[in-house]
């Protein structure tokens, strides 16, 4: 069969399960297909030859957001237990109103791309000129490191502050508690036995993804990501309990990694310009950005997952 | 210094307000020492500038906000008249004030906002640009609120409210007059009026209904009057300070302004927007007798009075020809010194004897009779009984009035002098010729802080009329700006 | 019809469902899942848009920024997810206030 | 040492300072745990010696462009601060510090042990300082968005720290709307992106053209934008979010956070794509701008909580923003009344800014003092707070646009232009909003004037009421010093008019 009918199918595909998390009356339901969602996008995301972004849409996309949401479901089910509001269906019109809207904004949308100029201008050959001067042959790690690591930097702050934000909205007697609640994981547990071997291993494919990102897919965020799944696998098996938000070692690992980047930023003005690697050392820089954004992101998306702390410390 | 003593003469005032505001409640004598060095310094340096002036110095101080948007104090001849009278009359009714409210509340709070009204004032006399005039006239506004509500009762509340509603719908009238005459002819100043001939007559005459509106309100012409009476609730160096300093002359210090400086008298006459005024600040000064008539309280006799009298001061800036503009522009000087007088007294009276309504003055002479000589005066004054000044600004509206052809004029002076006698005769009779009704008789008048500023301004306004003709007499002086004005 | 276009259209298509999901339901969670369909639908499409080429490798920039925006998309969710989990706690609804009480499970 | 065709060493070496200052003191918070506050004694001296240099290079060398990592656009990031970034950068500077200030009573001593909020706010107030900075610098489509979106966080997490169930609501509701705005933008970016392959601000603006998809980019990306401006009616979010969370964040939110987004409408239309802007569109901005002066004035009038008047009062001064896009854009580049009416919705912005903030920090010195912000509970609070009560009155002057107050300079300038070019009915609204203000505003202030017994009330850090007091002393200095401003506005402003009015 053909490429274009293969994506074709793909598309389908995306589209019935993206329609499906959306109408399912069960959240929980709603939650397995947004997942089986974002496994699709991420072949779509292969079949546009953007393997690094394929990467990130599983791992973080469809995996990590995944976690997320099923984890706060579960939460909110049992809190919201209380609400017992009589069930109504929203009113026809309103529903009818909504699909009107959506499909005529989607109409022109589709209008709009059809006006854009049949060739794309492409950055890719002036990132291939200068992908020398930063060491790495992966471009879209030049981009995310190099040409725009600016961009890079501040999002990993984003993530930080996201981390905060959600520290924040814990309820003032559990502050200074370990994240997440106490599970009753028993060792012997399937989980458990995969929580025991798995996360040596993940660990490992972690480390290969960022070493590998210079020069092929791969780098910090897939890389941390993995590694935050570890970590999270093993918490979720009871091997290890999660630190104390106000743990020092933990504060200094989250801010690692931006941390590392603006010293290197900063120090880049002496010999050029801000956030500028010059080339004799832009390899190694770029590794160590790499590793240091890797662990920050891992233990950032990690609790990120696990949630603001839920009992006293 | 040319450029600089504009800006101490406003700093007098100004800084003070500043300082004091943060002055602790109870540090009294600093803040009335701080008080006096200011009033003083401006009268000395307002004396500096009139002998400057007079040898021929000019005083221009020029700043730019933003293009076409600058900040000018100029000292020309009718800004010096309006300022020597803010400054002198300021000095009396801080010593005034001090005594008079010598135990109440917020004096730190009251005193700042008295002494940025007067820094206010100050930049309404000296302005240079309309819009400079803008600028102090709403700063004028704001610092006066908080005066009128001063008591902090409900009535002060209602009192302000009424104030301000008049006041800032009036600026929101005004302003945009400005800027619809800047945006045509960019900045205004008070001597350039040849860029208005090119306009369109129609714009041109919108345009004054706007800015007249708006300095009306302060003014107080019919039927924006409402807000002056109400404002009575405030403290008796407060009523002084707006009836014949401050506010209520800034808007006809405005109204005169806009007619000679921006306008000229030939535009408006040509306009034909003059008469119409005319006849509204006559309306103006028979209406607001009428009902000073029908007031038993004393203040707000007075008070309506002052919306009478002020009128006298539009209607001379309003009728064409010399004779007038002198009449009008000398009252704004005489009104000023007999209705402060008038206001002081009727304080002192309601602070010493507890009088408040005319029927309780029976007596009172015998009690405070400097300060019921003073208040005597200041009314047959107001009356326009010679030799006091109120006869001499009458007389040259009156003659005004027969040289531009408006027979009508000497009616409504006529209509008006019998109404002043009807309301202020009663109020001396009874004070000097009956009886005291109960109460032990003793003389009551002090301090003297209370006293002595009335009787310094009944003896001025006595003198203004006396000398009308002597150099440097309000008339004189006024004359001279008028002869200079009209090129004689 | 280019691959490239199709998938331009199917990213178009996922934000039109997502925002539909943004509108037509009360449930705060089930906003914050339609919420992020619409993201990736953006995603998609500034992936299949960069991509009307013929020959050349993909251009790596606009899949650098998409990376970004996937991590921001996912701080926000987490952030989101800890305030509804927090409004919940306090009080036993996911639904705003303002909005109406409608229950679609 | 220079290495390849764009990899100059930038003659202006500080500049991205001005984002990586903030930016390190925000991770250097998180460790720092409950010592944060000292960070400041670092922080706000150099951010400000930073502002000033902005300004004074500015000022003498014209805008500053400076390439990221050496990259030149389109591959790289560009950073471009000209005369209304430094002015932004400045005022950001003062009033994140006075918030600073203001705050420590409240979160800088924790004598025993850290608490929550106290962790949360700095790093958080620190980024959000970073975020704005970021924004006020960038010449780069994309990376606007990130700093917005470091914007957004920050300012949600700052409005939910409180943790009361309203709050929560609010800070959700405002997510809502911020991102979903933030996603409309970038649908703008990609269209962009897919038609120039370039997100370089002056890259488009010599390139775009009055192109189909270019105009639809635009007009998506300003919606998403205004629904983080929070114009009418995208403002819903805005009163609850703003009154909810405390003090020094309402004062940040309310005085900065949604100027970014403003600011960047402004480059959009009048350095990116002025071509592209529509007659029409323009007038459409403008009218709602109208409706949200005289619509949030009206609710303002109707609050009974000083907070949420304050808020209220923001929903309506942002309206004023607007204005100025059918009397300076639009084909009106070239006309004698384009810079004062640019330049007045600036200082607008700027004026709204300083005394938002004043405003708001005195309302949160009144609220220590009487414990709630409910009207009749503040009834004589000038005898508990009479500072700050001063504070708040200066501060209304600017609100209400009168002189001398930066409002009135902004008000002016924009009444003149509306007046020269002909759009007189732009002129009666403001007019209409000065006086509704007047009317909110001395409503509360009346009250706070009133007779009271002091120890009703608690007693509040002078510190506290002092700082709302600079603040909008500020506001007003903003108006009697306004030629400089005025002048530094100017330097890389709209190719074209720079010359007053007649």
């Amino acid at each position: 069969m053909t490429p274009v009918l293969f994506d074709a199918g793909l598309c389908v595909l995306i589209l019935g399960v993206a329609l499906a998390s959306v109408i399912v009356r069960e959240a929980f339901a709603a939650i397995a297909f947004f997942i089986v969602y974002g496994l699709l996008v991420a072949i779509a995301w292969t079949r546009l030859d953007a393997v690094d972004v394929a990467l990130a849409e599983v791992a973080i996309g469809a995996g990590l957001t995944g976690a997320l949401f099923v984890g706060a479901m579960s939460r909110i089910a049992q809190a919201a237990e209380a609400q017992a509001a009589p069930r109504r269906h929203p009113e026809r019109l309103a529903v009818v109103g909504a699909l009107l809207l959506c499909g005529g904004a989607g109409a022109a949308l589709i209008f709009t791309v059809l006006q854009l100029p049949e060739v794309a201008v492409s950055l890719a050959s002036l990132a291939e000129a200068n992908l020398a001067l930063t060491g790495v042959t992966n471009k879209v790690t030049a981009v995310l490191i190099n040409f725009r690591g600016y961009d890079t930097l501040l999002e990993s702050v984003v993530l930080l502050v996201a981390l905060i934000g959600v520290w924040s909205a814990t309820p003032d007697r559990f502050w200074g508690g370990p994240p997440g609640l106490q599970l009753a994981m028993t060792q012997d547990s399937v989980l458990g036995f995969f929580g025991a071997i798995l996360p040596p291993v993940g660990f490992v494919v972690g480390a290969y993804l960022i070493w590998i990102g210079s020069s092929a897919p791969g780098g910090a965020f897939q890389g941390g990501t993995v590694w935050a799944a570890m970590l999270l696998l093993a918490v979720l098996a009871g091997l290890i309990d999660p630190p104390l938000v106000s743990k020092r070692s933990l504060r200094f690992g989250l801010v690692l990694g931006p941390a590392l980047f603006l010293a290197i930023g900063i120090a880049g003005i002496f010999r050029g310009s801000f956030l500028g690697l010059d080339p004799p050392i832009a390899k190694t820089l770029t590794l160590a950005i790499e590793v240091g954004l890797a662990v920050s992101i891992a233990a950032t998306l990690a609790l990120l997952v696990i949630g603001k702390p839920r009992r006293a410390a | 210094m040319s450029a600089f003593l504009p800006i101490l003469i406003l700093l007098t005032s100004f800084t003070p307000a500043l300082i004091i505001f943060f002055l602790p409640e109870h540090w009294r004598m600093l803040r009335t020492a701080i008080n006096l060095t200011g009033a003083i310094a401006k009268v000395s340096l307002v004396i500096v500038m009139l002998a400057g002036v007079a040898s021929g110095e000019t005083y221009e101080f020029r700043f730019e906000l933003a293009p076409g948007l600058n900040i000018l104090l100029r000292a020309d001849a009718l800004a010096l008249l309006f300022i020597s009278l803010s400054a002198a009359l300021w000095l009396l009714t801080t010593i005034y004030a001090i005594a008079y409210l010598a135990e109440g509340p917020n004096q730190s709070r009251f005193f700042g906002f008295f002494s940025l009204c007067v820094a206010a004032t100050t930049g309404i006399a000296l302005a240079g640009t309309l819009i400079t005039f803008f600028v102090f006239y709403e700063l004028l506004t704001l610092a006066t609120w908080p005066l009128v509500i001063h008591r902090g009762d409900s009535n002060s509340f209602a009192a302000g409210r009424k104030y301000l509603a008049y006041t800032l719908c009036g600026s929101a009238s005004m302003l945009i007059g400005i800027v619809w005459l800047e945006s045509m002819t960019g900045p205004i100043e008070f001597t350039v009026h040849d860029r208005l001939l090119e306009l369109d007559a129609t714009t041109l005459r919108v345009i004054f209904v706007l800015l007249i509106a708006g300095l009306g309100v302060k003014t107080a012409l019919v039927p924006l009057h409402s807000w002056l009476p109400a404002a009575m609730v405030a403290p008796a160096p407060v009523s002084a300070l707006l009836h014949a300093v401050a506010v209520v002359k800034a808007g006809a210090f405005g109204i005169v302004r806009v007619i000679y400086d921006v306008y000229s008298v030939a535009l408006v006459q040509q306009l034909g927007v003059g008469l119409p005024l005319a006849f509204i600040a006559s309306l103006t000064i028979v209406y607001g007798s009428v009902l000073a008539l029908r007031q038993d309280d004393i203040k707000r006799r007075l008070a309506f009075s002052t919306v009478s009298q002020v009128s006298y001061i539009v209607l001379g800036a309003a009728l064409p020809g010399p004779f007038s503009t002198i009449g009008g522009l000398v009252h704004l000087v005489h009104q000023g010194l007999m209705k402060i007088t008038l206001f002081f007294c009727a304080g002192a009276l309601s602070e010493r004897l507890h009088i408040y309504k005319v029927q309780e003055l029976d007596g009172a002479g015998q009690r405070m009779p400097w300060t019921m000589l003073a208040f005597s005066i200041a009314a047959l004054g107001m009356i326009g009984i010679p030799p006091v000044a109120g006869f001499v600004s009458k007389w040259y509206l009156g003659v005004g009035g027969l040289q531009g052809g408006q027979v009508w004029v000497l009616a409504v002076l006529a209509a008006s002098s019998l109404l002043n006698a009807a309301y202020f005769l009663p109020l001396i009779y009874r004070a000097w010729f009956k009886p005291a009704g109960g109460g032990d008789g003793g003389l009551a008048e002090w301090p003297l802080g209370l006293v002595l500023p009335a009787i310094l301004t009944a003896l001025a306004a006595l003198l203004a009329g006396v000398f009308a003709y002597a150099p440097y007499s309000p008339l004189s002086w006024v004359t001279f700006i008028v002869e200079r004005n009209y090129g004689i | 019809m280019t691959s490239a276009l199709l998938f331009a259209f199917s990213g178009v298509a996922v934000i039109a469902i997502g925002l539909f999901g943004l509108i037509g339901r009360w449930r705060i969670e089930r906003r914050v899942i339609a919420f992020n369909l619409v993201g990736s639908g953006m995603f998609l499409l500034f992936g299949a848009v960069a991509a009307r080429r013929a020959g050349v490798d993909a251009d790596p920039v606009p899949q650098a920024m998409i990376i970004t925006g996937i991590v921001v998309a996912f701080s926000a969710t987490a952030l989101f997810v800890a305030l509804i989990e927090r409004l919940v706690a306090e009080t036993g609804r996911s639904t705003l206030p303002e909005d109406t009480p409608d229950e679609d499970a | 040492m220079t290495w390849a065709t764009g990899l100059l060493a930038p003659d202006q070496p500080w500049a991205p300072l001005l984002v990586a200052t903030p930016l390190a003191a925000a991770l250097a918070a998180v460790p720092f745990g409950r010592r944060a506050p000292l960070l400041l004694v670092a922080l706000t001296p150099f951010s400000g010696a930073l502002a000033v240099l902005a300004i004074a290079q500015v000022w003498s060398h014209g805008e500053i462009v400076y390439h990221v990592g050496g990259w030149p656009p389109p591959l790289g990031i560009t950073l471009r601060i000209d005369g209304l970034s430094a002015v932004f950068i400045a005022t950001t500077a003062l009033v994140a510090t006075g918030v600073a200030l203001f705050s420590l009573p409240k979160y800088g001593r924790q004598s025993k042990g850290e608490t929550r909020a106290a962790f949360a706010f700095w790093p958080l107030l620190f980024a959000m300082w970073a975020g704005l900075n970021a924004v006020f610098v960038s010449n780069d489509l994309f990376n606007l968005y990130v700093a917005l979106e470091l914007l957004t966080l920050t300012a949600v997490a700052l409005v939910a720290l409180d943790g009361k169930p309203k709050t929560i609501a609010a800070a959700i509701r405002y997510l809502l709307f911020a991102l979903t705005g933030s996603l409309a933008y970038l649908l703008g970016v990609i269209f962009l992106y897919g038609v120039f392959g370039s997100l370089d601000i002056s890259a488009l603006a010599i390139s775009a053209s009055p192109h189909a998809v270019v105009l639809a980019a635009g007009v998506v990306m300003t919606t998403g934008l205004l629904a983080k401006t929070a114009l009418f009616p995208l403002h819903g979010w805005l009163p609850p979010a703003h009154s909810g969370a405390p003090a020094p964040a309402s004062a940040m939110l309310s005085a900065l956070v949604v100027k970014a987004s403003f600011f960047i409408i402004l480059r959009l239309w009048f350095t990116a794509l002025p071509m592209a802007a529509s007659a029409a569109f323009l007038q459409l901005l403008a009218s709602l701008g109208a409706v949200a002066i005289v619509f949030g004035s009206v609710l303002a009038l109707r609050q009974n909580k000083l907070k949420l008047i304050v808020a209220y009062s923001t929903v309506a001064q942002l309206g004023y923003l607007f204005l100025m896009f059918p009397l300076a854009g639009g084909g009106n580049e070239m006309q004698s009344w384009a810079a004062s009416a640019w330049t007045g919705g600036v200082f607008q912005a700027l004026a709204h800014a300083t005394a938002k903030a004043a405003m708001f920090l005195a309302v949160g010195a009144m609220i220590e003092a009487a414990g709630e912000d409910r009207l009749d509970r503040l009834t004589g609070i000038a005898h508990g707070v009479p500072v700050a009560v001063f504070a708040f009155g200066l501060a209304s002057l600017s609100l209400m646009g009168l002189p001398p107050s930066g409002g009135f300079i902004a008000k002016y300038l924009l009444l003149t232009s509306a007046l020269a070019s002909g759009q007189w009915w732009w002129a009666a609204v403001m007019i209409a909003g000065g006086l509704l203000a007047a009317a909110y505003l001395f409503r509360p202030l009346s009250r706070a004037l009133a007779e009271a017994d002091p120890k009703l009330f608690t007693p509040v850090p002078r510190l506290q009421q002092f700082i709302p007091l600079a603040l909008a002393a500020l506001s007003v200095l903003l108006g009697i010093f306004s030629a400089q401003p005025y002048a530094l506005l100017q330097i890389g402003r709209v190719p074209g008019a720079s010359e007053g009015l007649p």
